[in-house]
């Protein structure tokens, strides 16, 4: 063969993309699926059917049919895998360190966990399949309902709702379905009581479910404010959400006395179970008494959050609800054999099938992983954690509520940004460079340049220490003379794939979609 | 072992209670008011062993029937048994994604926050609109967010929807609209198994609800429900299926203002019926009312092209009561795993799985059509479902045909008026599906007709 | 609670180690698993037993007993998971883009050979089970066997041989038995003949099976010097070992007339099939007349090398030397059945039990997803992109033997090297810092500043390209006037986890496990 | 499709073909002449999609029989069936550590070269011996490296080999012999199931080699077999269980000077038989004798710490026919999982591990020997494994075992003179096995010796 003449050598450069290993080599970027793409490139190949090979033409009528493809990118399986394995590299995840995100709960999730919801005798099973076909499934969903309900201390419990907000929201229409049975039927009561830390999808899941919000505030020792509670209260009270330990990692002391005025004026107690993990066989929501608990599954009992999700929010409520939850139900027949049972008056479901099972299988799992004892030593080192952190912050970072903290604690950078400049923000991407995810920032709202700092109980003191000393020397090099700290922490982080991100530019020019790009380019 | 993922040794918890001043463990919770404490412990079993748990779940999983060579998959009804090749399994479950959380921090998410934008990129596509967000619950739920933008948008509650609705997301949507206060009105089904347009009351509407092909199957024609809209000023929300996208036009390009769907098929394991994949797309003019997250595109502090959720005032952990979702956690694991599916099908693959599963479900159509004990049900073009009747109850010849090895379908029970449809059952046949397997499945299903 | 007086709070340090996620951030080292150790963490869970808890005293005789327990490190199962994945952040490796290495073949490995080898019909059966339990395995080796004999275009193959080498000392011992029972029982014949050009392995196999090394020279083309090889042929020449294409990347054009040759005195051709990838469905090596076959299935067929192995190293033999192969190997019997044979002649079995049977059947699973088409494209497109990447070079890197090559290139940078210092070596360090891994160098030895480049044919066109001009790039660094870009090669890798790396100290000051590290550290 | 996983689209072979000057595929092959060029293509299938292949391997999966609870194992013989924990499996399945080549280039392998560090310091301690290579085959292989070092060390080609090494690695052994001349002599067991030492003749030796436990399961008493290697000038190298290193002394304490054993029981499993993980660790002093690779820690130039294979002069890339092994790819995705297993096993999990397996074994042996028709083979104290006599013959017995849901032992087929043990039953019990299982496999055994 001869090669073509020199003059016409580099005139090849094949469109599409290249595999090229950016992550490990400095920072530079992976170019999208699209620009990977090559047409006509093939990765998808499908069993032999032995079906006659009708055409599209004859299959569906021309009214209907595209007029031509959808175009999706075309890559090989190689580049496939390269590519999306160097975003595995450009991500930060609990199996690279800890991630002390505060009202996240990300500990540490069992790979056996994993292992479970891989199990095809689970993962197979197609959700309209008879009973006769799911009855391992129904079992385990039952017994998973009832550990639920015996640690939070109800009667029982929905599994379909699949995350904490659509928890929220089914509890919350059980609440107004409660009240509209005992009211006859007219949604008397419109108000339902938050207190201003609680998280954003409170008040949101309220309006949704038809009320209105109001707001109580938080006392000096960051509980609620009781007189406060008082003046709001009245027979128009649907109920009062509320989170316990709160969102500032404080446990509510006067719990009895608000439960008790709520219910006095006919309302109900609702339990945001995101920071169940802190109270796990210590104290139970129904004990609080509280009358609807929803739980983080994917929180407290380590099934992985995903990247955002998918999560699981079961809802368990006591006696006086359990005939509103949503069906169909798993239920033990009376013969020993499980099956499906809708309540007589439920409020429907909220799911198009179960919930999120293979979520649920993990939980399940967990459970019976630790039991009793081990999920009360989980709360216990949950809060040990988060004591020790905040005693090791106390005099760098400011202790906006000086009290002992439950699985979390929440501090202030208000006087370093005062001093040097640098906010909350800064020390987060600062911490990113030393090794750590940051903390939740600027939550709870009623904290100034609050840090909100939950190591979980999976996390060892050694990295808890190491933890809270990467958060003192980043305060120490912010009040450094010369300056430079803070300038370092306002520019930072400078190791990670990407720089400080440009958030104002992503909302002013939205490109949402590679569609969106400018032909020039982002 | 006391708890098998807490690494504190006795002496480190002794330490570490020395440096708070405390003596005990419970001194933790004093102030947990001693009243309410919970004495005794927690009513359930002590901690097992990974083994012990393994085995558990290996006995209950027997106990179950899953899809495959021992059960052979003609179900459907929103939860299709789509090829998912092991590269796919292999990418979804390696760990930065499995075990990320939510991408707070876009410095140290890129990978989450990249592959949602090229998830984001290919749904919109596929839904033939310009946004698409990042996930929602499962198809229900988005019918309910797209009602809610629908009524929010044109600030009118009334919302009709096809029965051609899947049963259980109108069922959802009833839920719901318990608390937003949507006035739901069914719109019924025509003979031919597509919605009747033709009876819908004039007056104006925030929301229209269709589904394409719907419940039954049907492929319907988008063209009246625009027309609907369109006089009576509501959103047109059409309820998709990502995968007829190989092959039939976008909902988008047909006029959807609002086109949701369930993504499972995208790679998701049928996994008794979640985590699913809620889809959902709209016009760029709504994407204000978008629920849910959106990952936009930007650049770092030395220009470098990088990913962050983005239009962060909608949701409700800034807007509180005034948001229009409530949707927080959603599944990006599942977003993540449908736009690896996507990559895998390609252009082609993708068109390829729609053509075989139409070639599989029309060979079945008529193998069951051809048995002297069978009726069909509608008249409209399907895709990949389909209604039969047969003389026996559909849910006593599921039963009988498990025994035969095949997942029959599934019986039509709830949320129909129409009689016809009481007790037929729904029949799916995707790619995987082959000729030597519908034949024995038409087989057994005349023996158990009988 | 009170916390300690403050002076107090600093001084829990807890031993043991961090979580850190160190990778993505930076170059941060990440700590040995002794170093995450603390004394009494645990781990391991097992399954309840029932048993009688005898005592270890009550089980083992005190003399055999250890006095006291090996030291391992003791970690959560968090922080072994978070070390290892953090080490996993610190590798490259196909998965993240291209790993061009001469002679290794670091091609994709397909997904759904991982997921066969996982099958636990596969995984989990004992090498010992009767045949009544292993009846598809067995049917599974004999059709790989079959297929492979197809393949090279021989007659009978043993699977057992667990890597390259080992096939090749397995090729030496049937060329020595062969002799032998010819040659009524003593080795009259005690030469192999080796180009210069081979694999170090064929040296070390020839000297391990009792044989002696005769080297025969390259002649200008990069082929066999055929004089060379008449000048040292002899009939007490066992036979002679070739790689065809040869280690340059070279198709040997005069095989005919060397196997001819070699014939002649009675020796056997042995061939070393590090490098069929090029020839799949092209040639066979039972058609060049060679008689020995050894196949690095780890190579050719795409099981993936594991950071090191395993691999698996099957010899495909002709007719003449079947009945000298290992035993026992699997049969189909004349029922229709599978079963275990022991040729008569036998050397003996050279493995354990029956080879690396789960590498075995990746490499079934990869021949079946290509078949005879796929397979003969692989090797189509494994020389496309070798000849394409080598065109590109050309004019920047000399071609030592400028002539069409097959699935790799040999080029040289000593030009480079004698104008500008920056040798080989510089040139795959600074590939790194670009994103690539580095092609081989300093190999085969007969080349000076080698850069053997074996692309594979999983690698795109654009990828290819894209490795060409990284490399053209390099060079044209190292020649920049004012020699900063020469320095800055010679002082890559800068962006990789660790910078280059002190070979020497390592050899000369040798660490080679924990306990030999001085006590104040490496 | 043509070839799975080549990217290239026929557009592009033709631009590079046009780039090369060259008209088709066939003109890259011109140099290979055309009278041995392949006419016809090869005799194969055609490729098929990854759903069909699988398909078959599941047809073929049905043809075994694994182990599981299905098929209750108490077989061993060198390959057993510990517990592999998820977070094994998970870690050392993990993209980097499998699609990595061996660490040519350090600077982006500190992962593997880390993890083999890690490995080779573990390993060493439980060989009791200061150095460990990165890995060998298996353990036969280690032992034929490890008679090579001793014979290489001394100059000397005698091998004496015990009766109690695993027969399988005697044949090897033998077989390697042929080509390395190594003149191998048996030494025979004795009454109790250990190595008798008396009969071996006085003079000197390269090597002597003994297993501990051995293959009968019995544990010898390294004392004698110091001592004859000391009187012979030999080497004494020991074949090790690792597990067993969790209870007993380790063989370098008790006088080896090469330590080498199977590593199977450290995380891979059972496999069919591969791969496999051969240990080999020896004194500092034979570092330089040392086959396959060796991973020291050094620094970078900035004098952070990393990891480099070293002392590469020794290899056969180097030394080539001067070189001692031919050692080049080797097992190190073995290695890294038995690093990783050992590190969730701990100091106190190994301990556990063998503790538990000797409790088994111990409950099995009293179970059978106490039916009426079996005879123990050996009387030296055992661990996990040991040796039974029935009047049915072993392999008999074995077949009529599977039956009943037990994969019995293995029979003593080969390998032995001692007419004790022809058609005798090796039969071991792990850490896995409860009492249920072992109280129903000894009713089935009572049964199936009938
Ligand atoms: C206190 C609190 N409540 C509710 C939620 C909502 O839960 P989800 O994200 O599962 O919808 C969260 C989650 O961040 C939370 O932290
Ligand atoms: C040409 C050649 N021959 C032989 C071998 C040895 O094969 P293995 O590493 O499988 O022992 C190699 C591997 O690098 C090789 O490239």
């Amino acid at each position: 063969m001869s090669p073509a003449p020199a003059h016409e050598q580099g005139s090849l450069t094949p469109a599409g993309g290249r595999a090229r290993s950016t992550p490990l080599m400095g920072r530079a970027p992976e170019p999208s699926l699209f620009e990977l793409s090559v047409k006509g490139r093939r990765s998808a190949s499908f069993r032999t059917s032995g079906l006659p090979d009708w055409t599209l033409e004859e299959l569906v009528p021309e009214a209907y049919r595209a007029p031509e493809p959808v175009e999706l990118p075309e890559v090989s399986e190689r580049d496939l895998v390269a590519h999306f394995t160097r975003l595995t590299h450009r991500q930060y995840s609990v199996d690279l360190g800890a991630y002390p995100l505060g009202s996240c709960t990300m500990k540490y999730n069992p790979k056996s966990c994993d292992l479970a919801a891989s199990l095809a005798g689970f993962a197979d099973v197609h959700p309209a399949s008879p009973p006769s076909c799911t009855q391992g499934w129904l079992e385990l969903l039952v017994e998973l309902e009832q550990s639920l309900c015996v640690i939070t201390g109800m009667a029982a419990a929905t599994l379909q709702p699949p995350a904490g907000a659509a928890g929220e929201l089914t509890g919350l229409l059980l609440m107004r379905a409660y009240h509209s049975a005992n009211d006859g039927g007219s949604p008397a009561r419109r108000r339902v009581i938050i207190p201003d830390s609680a998280h954003g999808t409170n008040p949101a899941s309220v309006t949704l479910s038809g009320f209105e919000v109001t707001t109580v505030g938080t006392n000096a020792r960051g509980g609620v404010d009781i007189d406060g509670l008082r003046r709001v209260l009245d027979t128009d009270v649907a109920g009062m959400m509320l989170t316990n330990p709160n969102t500032l990692g404080l446990f509510e002391e006067e719990i009895a006395e608000i439960t008790r005025l709520v219910h006095d004026v006919g309302g109900l107690m609702y339990y945001d179970g995101a920071n169940l993990n802190a109270i796990l066989g210590v104290v139970r929501p129904g004990d609080m008494g509280f009358d609807i608990v929803h739980l983080n599954l994917h929180k407290t009992f380590a099934t992985p959050h995903g990247g955002g999700g998918p999560g699981a929010g079961p809802v368990a409520v006591s006696e006086r609800l359990v005939d509103f939850l949503p069906g169909p139900r798993p239920v033990r027949r009376p013969d020993g054999s499980f099956g499906w049972h809708k309540p007589e008056h439920s409020i429907g479901r909220i799911h198009s099938w179960h919930g999120n099972a293979l979520v649920l299988l993990r939980a399940w799992t967990y459970v019976r992983l630790n039991g009793s004892d081990g999920l009360r030593r989980v709360a216990e080192t949950a809060v040990l954690n988060a004591n020790f952190v905040k005693e090791r912050l106390r005099g760098t970072y400011e202790l906006p509520y000086d009290r002992p903290v439950m699985h979390e604690c929440v501090v202030s950078a208000r006087s370093i940004a005062k001093e040097t400049g640098v906010r909350a923000l800064d020390v987060a991407k600062r911490l990113l460079e030393l090794g750590f995810h940051s903390p939740t920032v600027y939550f709870p709202h009623i904290v100034d340049e609050a840090l909100m700092i939950e190591p979980t109980e999976t996390e060892s003191p050694q990295t808890v220490a190491a933890l809270a000393d990467a958060l003192v020397q980043i305060a120490e090099e912010a009040r450094a003379e010369d300056g430079t700290g803070a300038a370092a922490a306002q520019g930072a982080p400078a190791t990670t794939p990407v720089g400080r991100v440009d958030e104002t530019r992503a909302a002013r020019h939205l490109i949402a979609t590679i569609d969106q790009r400018p032909p020039s380019g982002g | 072992m006391t708890a098998p993922f807490v690494p504190h040794t006795d002496e480190e918890i002794s330490e570490m209670l020395a440096f708070l001043g405390l003596e005990s463990l419970d001194d933790l919770f004093e102030t947990v008011p001693a009243a309410i404490r919970l004495a005794g412990g927690l009513d359930l079993a002590p901690g097992a062993s990974e083994a012990d748990v393994l085995d558990r779940l290996d006995e209950l999983a027997a106990r179950n029937r899953p899809t495959g060579r021992h059960l052979v998959c003609f179900a459907g009804a929103g939860a299709y048994d789509h090829e998912i090749p092991a590269v796919v399994k292999a990418l979804a479950s390696r760990s930065e994604f499995v075990t990320a959380y939510t991408p707070y921090q876009p410095e140290v998410a890129q990978g989450v926050l990249q592959a949602i934008f090229e998830f984001q990129s290919m749904t919109a596509r596929l839904a033939g609109l310009e946004i698409s967000n990042a996930s929602l619950y499962d198809g229900a739920v988005a019918l309910v967010e797209a009602s809610n933008l629908a009524t929010v948008a044109t600030g009118n509650r009334r919302v009709l929807c096809s029965a051609g609705v899947n049963p259980r997301w109108r069922e959802t949507l009833a839920t719901f609209s318990k608390g937003s206060g949507h006035e739901l009105e069914t719109v019924p089904l025509g003979p031919d198994g597509t919605t009747d347009w033709s009876a819908i009351a004039a007056a104006p509407a925030g929301g229209i609800l269709v589904a394409s092909p719907n419940f039954l199957g049907c492929i319907e024609d988008l063209g009246p429900a625009r027309a609907a809209a369109d006089a009576s000023g509501a959103r047109l929300v059409v309820a998709f299926d990502p995968v007829s996208s190989g092959v039939l036009r976008t909902p988008g390009s047909a006029g959807a203002d609002v086109v949701v769907g369930e993504g499972q098929a995208l790679g998701t394991p049928l996994g008794f019926g979640g985590p699913y994949l809620g889809l959902f797309t709209c016009r760029l003019s709504d994407v204000r009312r978008l629920p849910g997250r959106l990952v936009g595109e930007t650049v770092d502090t030395e220009s470098r092209p990088a990913y962050v959720t983005t239009l962060r005032a909608r949701e409700q952990d800034i807007r509180r009561e005034h948001a229009s979702s409530n949707v927080c956690t959603n599944q990006t694991l599942m977003a993540v795993t449908a736009a690896i599916q996507l990559g895998w099908l390609g252009t082609a693959g993708l068109r390829e799985v729609a053509l075989r599963s139409a070639r599989a479900s029309r060979y079945l159509r008529e193998a069951l059509l051809a048995l002297p004990t069978t009726e069909p049900v509608t008249t409209a073009p399907t895709l990949r479902e389909f209604a039969v009747r047969t003389p026996a109850p559909a849910t006593t010849l599921v039963e009988r045909l498990v025994d035969a090895g095949f997942l029959a379908g599934v019986p039509v029970v709830e949320g129909f008026e129409d009689t016809r449809l009481e007790e037929s059952l729904l029949v799916a046949a995707t790619e995987r599906r082959t000729r030597a397997e519908i034949d024995a499945f038409a087989a057994a299903f005349e023996k158990a007709s009988r």
